[in-house]
């Protein structure tokens, strides 16, 4: 019992990482049907940042700060120099063009920063919480709570807000929305600073727990991804769930099966999933007519 | 003068970057990154199959590669077949879990067949990292050699190791893209081009989509893993890293930057993308960044990819 | 001149390796020429980042020795960049100084390749002799399943019998993993597990003892040489740090060392001026660099020759040379030329390393 | 209203306008024809902005438009309704209808969005359905409806009366005529050229990416020319 | 026999009833077309015909043969060939080459054959060009052949699925407002044509909003309101039927009135 309890906190830890760094996806996706796959390098400035301007004598809460605005700042600088100039290109086209991002970011990153595995400390501390016979780290609870903000967050922008509803709008149709009066530009530019901050977000609560380091964004990429499409890309719900549940399945891998084959499992389940629902567990199918 | 068909042109200039090259090499450095094009080449035009013409996008093909690779490197040892035959079997396996993963997965549309694939690729990588007893684990495994260059020698043919498998590598590239371009122009390749336009309209034009998709991903499957064994016999070693993500990015990267609707533009995709990092040696630390530079830049500029944009604009200049 | 040829992974997922070996042969090379070179002959470095690919690795082993025309290579920050160099290597007759674990480099020996690091073998046996020491029998495994956690693992268990040691718990992560709860308790659950021993290296060791500490298992933690550098215990916090041991090499404790230790001079000078020329601290693996290029300077000075052919014979004629990780004494038979002996079994005491007796 | 001088226009390196001139006034109803492909839609797809001129000058009620960006047209009270209607298929009927008042956060949208109902009673039925279900003639009047959410003074229609049912044609054609006592100016693109310029002040026939001929609607009526190459007559 | 039958046909989505228990036959060198309002439910009609819908409930007899819910390009093996009231055209490929599309059925061959160029692939693949060619002329775009699909304005389009949809030499032809997007002059051109190709023996259904169009070609009219058949018979008789004038024409004079 206080097993399984140990090996819930665990998954509920990193798919909490997970869901923070799918919801990330999620606005881009929306505005442009593109997978941006720099999300990751977002994260690792989130965390990067925070640690070199802790290091240099800010306050941890400012140091925060500092890393999300300027981490949304530069989303803003990749939408406007590298995505807004190729506007109308096909999307596999952009989606290279993130990975460049990302190759060019992580390259950044080693010069800026270091290759050095760093960390700051835990926001409540590094007393752990038990609960029956499991413990839990405090910081969990940080990152666990920071998106069901996030979520939260995202799910009345998209769906009480107009200019949520423009993001969408965007993607959907782009000259419609156009003529509609919608400044796709700026539509364009808010979603890449919000997915940045949200990216820079995630990597300053996780950081305390996973650590950081210049090469980190790819993992986190990876993952974020996955939650993503299993959940059904776009979706807020969605990219919670899906974070949530990949996390808790390779914990609960690792603790019952096999912890060598505990992504395996997990990528086996989002195959079983995406067979049964192609559009993922909250995608809504698109309807198109003929 | 009669005109060229735009196959004959491509095979043609492809035949004569292959023969004419070496007169231009200065070491025999030269001959292991063109070796190394061509492989790269073969893979991509895979890819160019799978992804240009029919519009699907895997990022899970280097798994096919690793299990080409894999089998030169196991079959020899475990079942006693010579290097050749291993790749032969890594083609048959490659192309049978091509079509059982497939089948399931290739109704699936865009992102999410990408996520599938993804997933299927970092199992493969996943078993060749942690079946140490059979595959060696990370650190990878020695591949027997193909012996093929000492047969060579025994009919008087002595060529460096660099040379042969330069030319071999060659030779391959050249069946590859023959048969890719066969493709294109073929009903089957104007069917794959018409259900990456319109699925539905592909259906009732009588075009059996899944069972060409499927075709698809096989023969794409079947280019890769041929990719994957040349590679391992080439090297002679081989490590998980052949079917690891990263490569997978690789192949779809080198493909969409050349252009992923024509097999020249995506051999030229592998070529810069595989010289890349050998000319950015000079800028050392700042290899990472001018690389992810180059890449962005490349594809702002010329979004279509290099050959197809390049191509536009020569095009533009001479109406 | 002499142009010698390296090729490490100073950026990728060994990056932790080959960062500092870069640095260290960069500095050393430096150093070297502003003393005169090696018998009056500067030394050019031709320096490639392979990026821990073992197919890039092969390609800039063929450029260092067709393109470059070194006279040796460095190199090969992990196993599989080192086999695939080796194999260049050797079909040209170019010495070859690995600097990665694995035994298989030089075992079965071939005539060009040498290698400085001790191998996760002889890792494996000094833990596995403290642990002899303090009784325990039963222990718990958790290793990453990069390269490094990988191979030592299999090492590890290989050797294990040798030590009356059972090793009743055998759990992995990927070095990516955030978490390590899980598995770590199914090892506390497990009967009779008596300790952990941990084979890994970067941030995943550090999460390791981490977690380790949040679930408050008493049991002793033994580390990897992985993770042997000061950053590991800022990594993973002082007070979950304590007590965790490991086999390191004298560079990590180079204050400690006893003034008449031979390895004392050779391991502060290095760690000095590695220190105050780029301001982090020094690790196992920059050492490693260290070594390799000092078994070269030896051999290029005692051959008096910069032909390959010289350098080899001289490098299997290495006799009593001092390194940071330890006394090098090659043969014909043996291309690594260190016993046991190069490890000292470290333990964290009140934040910092200190030599287990 | 809209005057449009020497507008030429490109997809890529062929030019498919080539200098058209043309006005509008304030209060008309002024339709163009022409057949498939002479650039009809390529026109209002200049004139909303969507569409990059290579030349030529656009005058929107007395301010140069051709600089504006195509989403700040609607504000200065230009509106078009596209061709292929262009609704947002994965957002339902309402939320189409609102994005259609995207500028406006006033009580008017709610009346905007019930006088859009009444015309098309259709749409209220469906209005929390997702428009990308709907028939093709329903995106239609769909399309129409979102455009004059955007109150505009001057409304670009792009053949509006495709596909829907005779009965609707009919109620379109007066809609549109209603538009004018409302104060709404027209220009409208139709295949049903005879309905059109039954509506209609003026007409204008446009031949590959040229306009050829202009006049009060009466006289392209009958002029036997056009009755026979566009009316069918 | 007839050609086509179609019984008791009904789907609903989401609990509605797009299309309840409708009924037709065609025949052979027959047209009928299928009138009614907007979202009446014709195009869901051709839709389960077609086999991009599973009907609930009734079923689609081709030749005698059940073909209900089959795969559409079995259906097309079949005769089946249709066009869409949303275009669906192949965009990244030229207009000759979406034509030759249409010949999928008769110049597919072995994979193998084709990556390997046999000459039995390459004489499928020219005797498909030209017959692309001849029926690109047939409806007007000859010269058009070459350029990206993309790039065709709509009109053009139509009647590019038009030369697709004859491509394939159908037994049954389903035409979803074809002459949508033309003008008189042009409609009357594509009425021609679907004349000519009904009298080659092709049974056609026909949906249109042109009343003038579906007055002097049908042979038999079908009027659809709400899912429902609510009317049919000659063009004439039904054309008077005060329910579909109601529902529908909006006025007896719409159905003759010149647009
Ligand atoms: N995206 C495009 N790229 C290239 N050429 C185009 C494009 N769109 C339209 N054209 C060409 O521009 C010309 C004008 O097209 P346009 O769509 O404006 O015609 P139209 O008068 O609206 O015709 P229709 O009545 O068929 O809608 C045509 O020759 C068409 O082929
Ligand atoms: N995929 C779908 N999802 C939801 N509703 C649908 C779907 N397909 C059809 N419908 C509904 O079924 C009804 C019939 O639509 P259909 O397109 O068949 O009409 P239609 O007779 O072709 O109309 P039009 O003349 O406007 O083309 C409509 O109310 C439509 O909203
Ligand atoms: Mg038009
Ligand atoms: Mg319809």
């Amino acid at each position: 019992m206080s097993e399984l309890l140990q090996f819930l906190f665990s998954g509920l830890t990193v798919g909490a990482v997970y869901a923070l760094v799918a919801l990330g996806f999620t606005i881009i996706y929306n505005a442009s049907d593109v997978v941006n796959f720099a999300q990751g390098e977002f994260v690792m400035l989130g965390g990067m940042i925070t640690w070199f301007a802790y290091q240099a004598g800010l306050p941890l809460p400012l140091a925060a700060l500092v890393a999300i605005l300027a981490t949304a700042a530069l989303g803003v600088t990749l939408n406007k120099l590298a995505i807004e100039p190729a506007r109308g290109a096909p999307v596999v086209s952009l989606i290279i063009i993130t990975i460049g991002a990302s190759v060019f970011i992580q390259g950044a990153a080693q010069q800026v920063f270091d290759k050095q595995i760093h960390s700051f400390p835990a926001f409540s501390g590094d007393t752990p919480l038990r609960v029956l016979e499991a413990t839990i780290q405090p910081q969990s609870l940080w990152v666990i709570g920071g998106a069901l903000v996030v979520f939260v967050g995202l799910w009345l922008f998209f769906t009480r807000t107009l200019i949520g509803r423009a993001v969408l709008a965007t993607s959907n149709n782009r000259l419609a929305a156009q003529l509609v009066g919608i400044n796709t530009n700026f539509v364009m530019t808010l979603s890449f600073a919000l997915s940045a901050g949200i990216g820079a977000l995630a990597g300053v609560l996780a950081t305390p727990i996973t650590l950081t380091a210049y090469n980190v964004g790819i993992g986190f990429a990876l993952k974020g991804f996955a939650g993503a499409m299993l959940g059904g890309m776009g979706n807020p719900k969605g990219a919670l769930v899906g974070g949530f549940l990949i996390g808790l399945i390779e914990a609960l891998t690792a603790g019952y099966l096999s912890s060598t084959y505990k992504e395996a499992v997990a990528f086996v389940v989002i195959l079983l999933v995406l067979f049964f629902m192609p559009q993922g567990l909250f995608g809504s199918k698109s309807t198109e007519r003929v | 003068m009669p005109r060229l068909s735009a196959k004959s042109a491509t095979l043609l200039v492809l035949a004569a970057l292959v023969v004419v090259s070496p007169l231009f090499f200065p070491s025999g450095y030269y001959y292991r990154v063109g070796a190394l094009i061509f492989v790269n080449g073969l893979a991509v035009t895979g890819i160019v199959i799978l992804t240009g013409y029919a519009g699907q996008i895997s990022l899970g093909h280097a798994g096919f590669a690793g299990i080409g690779g894999y089998a030169c490197a196991l079959a020899p040892v475990h079942l006693g077949l010579p290097p050749a035959l291993a790749a032969v079997l890594g083609v048959l396996i490659s192309g049978a879990l091509a079509y059982l993963v497939g089948r399931p997965i290739l109704r699936l549309k865009g992102y999410y067949l990408a996520v599938a694939t993804l997933g299927f690729g970092i199992l493969v990588s996943m078993v060749l990292n942690n079946e140490r007893q059979l595959t060696g684990g990370p650190d990878g495994i020695i591949v027997p050699d193909l012996g093929l260059r000492g047969l060579l020698k025994d009919w008087g043919l002595n060529i460096s190791n660099g040379e042969f498998w330069y030319f071999f590598c060659g030779i391959a590239l050249l069946i590859g893209a023959w048969i890719a371009l066969n493709l294109r122009q073929s009903p089957t390749g104007r069917a794959l081009r018409a259900l990456h336009g319109s699925e539905i309209a592909a259906q009732t034009v009588g075009i059996d989509v899944a069972r060409l998709k499927l075709q698809a991903f096989v023969i794409s499957a079947v280019y890769a893993s041929v990719a994957g064994s040349l590679l391992a016999l080439q090297n002679k070693f081989i490590t998980p890293d052949v079917a690891g993500f990263m490569h997978s990015i690789e192949m779809v990267t080198m493909a969409v930057l050349g252009g992923a609707g024509s097999v020249l533009g995506a051999i030229l995709g592998a070529g810069v993308l595989t010289l890349l990092p050998q000319v950015l040696t000079v800028f050392a630390e700042f290899e990472q960044l001018v690389l992810g530079l180059v890449m962005m830049l490349m594809m702002i500029f010329l979004r279509e990819g290099l050959l197809p944009s390049l191509l536009r604009k020569l095009r533009g200049r001479d109406e | 001149e002499i142009k010698i040829g390296a090729s490490v992974s100073a950026t990728g997922p060994a990056a932790f390796l080959g960062d500092p070996e870069a640095k260290t042969l960069e500095m050393l090379v430096e150093e070297i020429n502003a003393k005169g070179g090696i018998n009056g002959e500067k030394i050019e470095l031709v320096l490639y980042d392979d990026g821990g690919d073992p197919n890039k690795a092969r390609t800039f082993a063929t450029r260092l020795i067709e393109n470059d025309e070194v006279q040796a290579i460095i190199g090969g920050s992990t196993t599989g960049t080192s086999m695939s160099i080796l194999s260049v290597a050797e079909d040209a007759e170019i010495p070859f100084i690995s600097l990665a674990g694995a035994i298989d480099i030089v075992q079965p020996v071939k005539p060009y390749t040498f290698k400085t690091p001790h191998t996760d073998r002889m890792a494996c046996q000094k833990i596995f002799e403290d642990m002899q020491k303090r009784g325990i029998e039963t222990i718990g495994m958790i290793s990453g399943t990069d390269g490094f956690g990988a191979s030592m693992q299999a090492q590890c268990k290989d050797v294990a019998g040798e030590y009356g040691i059972k090793i009743a718990a055998d759990e992995t992560y990927d070095p990516k993993d955030a978490d390590m709860t899980a598995q770590l308790t199914k090892i506390r659950n497990t009967e009779g597990v008596q300790a952990v021993l941990n084979p890994g290296f970067g941030q995943g060791p550090a999460i390791v003892t981490r977690n380790y500490r949040q679930l408050g298992i008493e049991l002793p933690l033994y580390q990897s040489h992985g993770v042997a550098s000061d950053g590991f215990i800022e990594l993973a916090g002082k007070d979950a740090v304590e007590g965790v041991r490991l086999p390191g090499t004298a560079l990590l404790v180079a204050d400690l060392l006893a003034e008449d230790d031979p390895q004392k001079p050779v391991v502060m000078a290095y760690k000095t001026a590695y220190e105050e020329r780029h301001n982090e601290p020094v690790s196992t693996f920059g050492g490693y660099a260290h070594d390799g290029f000092a078994l070269l300077v030896d051999a290029l000075t005692r051959a008096g020759s910069a032909e390959p052919e010289a350098i080899r014979d001289a490098l299997e004629a290495t006799s009593a040379l001092v390194g940071t990780t330890g006394v090098y004494t090659m043969s014909a038979e043996d291309h690594l030329g260190l016993d046991l002996s190069a490890f000292r079994m470290l333990e964290v005491k009140g934040g910092t390393w200190s030599l287990v007796e | 209203m809209l005057t449009v001088e020497g507008l030429r226009s490109r997809y890529g390196r062929i030019e498919v306008l080539h200098g058209i001139d043309l006005h509008v006034d304030s209060g008309e109803i002024v339709t163009v024809v022409g057949a498939n492909g002479a650039g009809k839609t390529t026109l209002l797809r200049c004139l909303s902005g969507v569409q990059p001129l290579s030349s030529g000058t656009i005058t929107f009620r007395g301010e140069p438009l051709h600089l504006v960006p195509a989403y700040r047209r609607l504000a200065r009270g230009l509106a078009h309704s596209p061709e292929g209607r262009q609704i947002f298929t994965n957002l339902t009927v309402e939320e189409n209808l609102r994005l259609g008042a995207f500028l406006y956060t006033d009580e008017r949208v709610e009346k905007d969005m019930d006088d859009a109902f009444q015309m098309f009673p259709i749409l209220k039925e469906k209005r929390n359905l997702v428009a990308g279900g709907l028939s093709g003639g329903q995106q239609q009047m769909l399309a129409m409806a979102r455009a004059l959410m955007g109150r505009p003074f001057c409304l670009l229609l792009d053949e509006p009366s495709m596909g829907l049912a005779p009965i609707v044609v009919q109620q379109i054609f007066e809609v549109i005529s209603g538009l004018k006592a409302l104060g709404v100016t027209v220009l409208l693109v139709e295949q049903n050229a005879f309905g059109a310029l039954k509506i209609a002040d003026r007409g204008y026939v446009m031949e590959t990416g040229r306009i050829t001929m202009q006049g009060p609607s009466e006289e392209l009526i009958s002029n036997p020319r056009i009755r026979e190459a566009y009316l069918g007559l | 026999m007839t050609l086509l039958s179609i019984e008791g046909l009904g789907i609903a989505f989401g609990g509605i009833k797009a299309v309840h228990d409708v009924s037709l036959k065609v025949d052979p060198g027959e047209i009928v077309s299928i009138i009614g309002p907007n979202g009446a439910g014709k195009t869901t009609l051709f839709n389960m015909i077609s086999g991009i819908y599973q009907p609930d409930s009734g079923c689609v007899l081709l030749e005698g043969e059940d073909v209900t819910g089959m795969a559409p390009f079995r259906l097309a093996s079949r005769g089946m060939s249709r066009t869409f009231q949303n275009l669906q055209i192949f965009q990244n490929m030229t207009v000759l080459e979406n034509a030759i599309a249409g010949f999928h059925l008769q110049e597919r061959g072995a994979v193998l054959a084709d990556l390997l160029h046999l000459p039995s692939s390459r004489r499928r693949a020219r005797a498909a060009e030209a017959g692309a060619r001849a029926l690109l002329a047939r409806v007007g775009l000859e010269r058009a052949a070459d350029r990206e699909a993309g790039s065709l304005s709509y009109g053009s389009l139509k009647r590019l699925e038009i030369a697709r949809a004859l491509a394939l030499r159908p037994k049954v032809l389903l035409l979803d407002e074809p002459a949508a997007g033309c003008n008189a002059v042009e409609t009357e051109e594509i009425d021609q044509l679907i004349a000519e190709v009904a009298a080659s023996g092709v049974a056609i259904l026909l949906v249109e909003h042109d009343m003038k169009l579906v007055m002097r070609i049908s042979s038999h009219v079908v009027v659809l309101d709400q899912g429902e058949k609510i009317a049919e018979g000659a063009p004439a008789e039904v054309s008077r039927d005060p329910a579909v004038i109601a529902a529908y024409l909006g006025s007896e004079e719409a159905a003759h009135a010149d647009g």
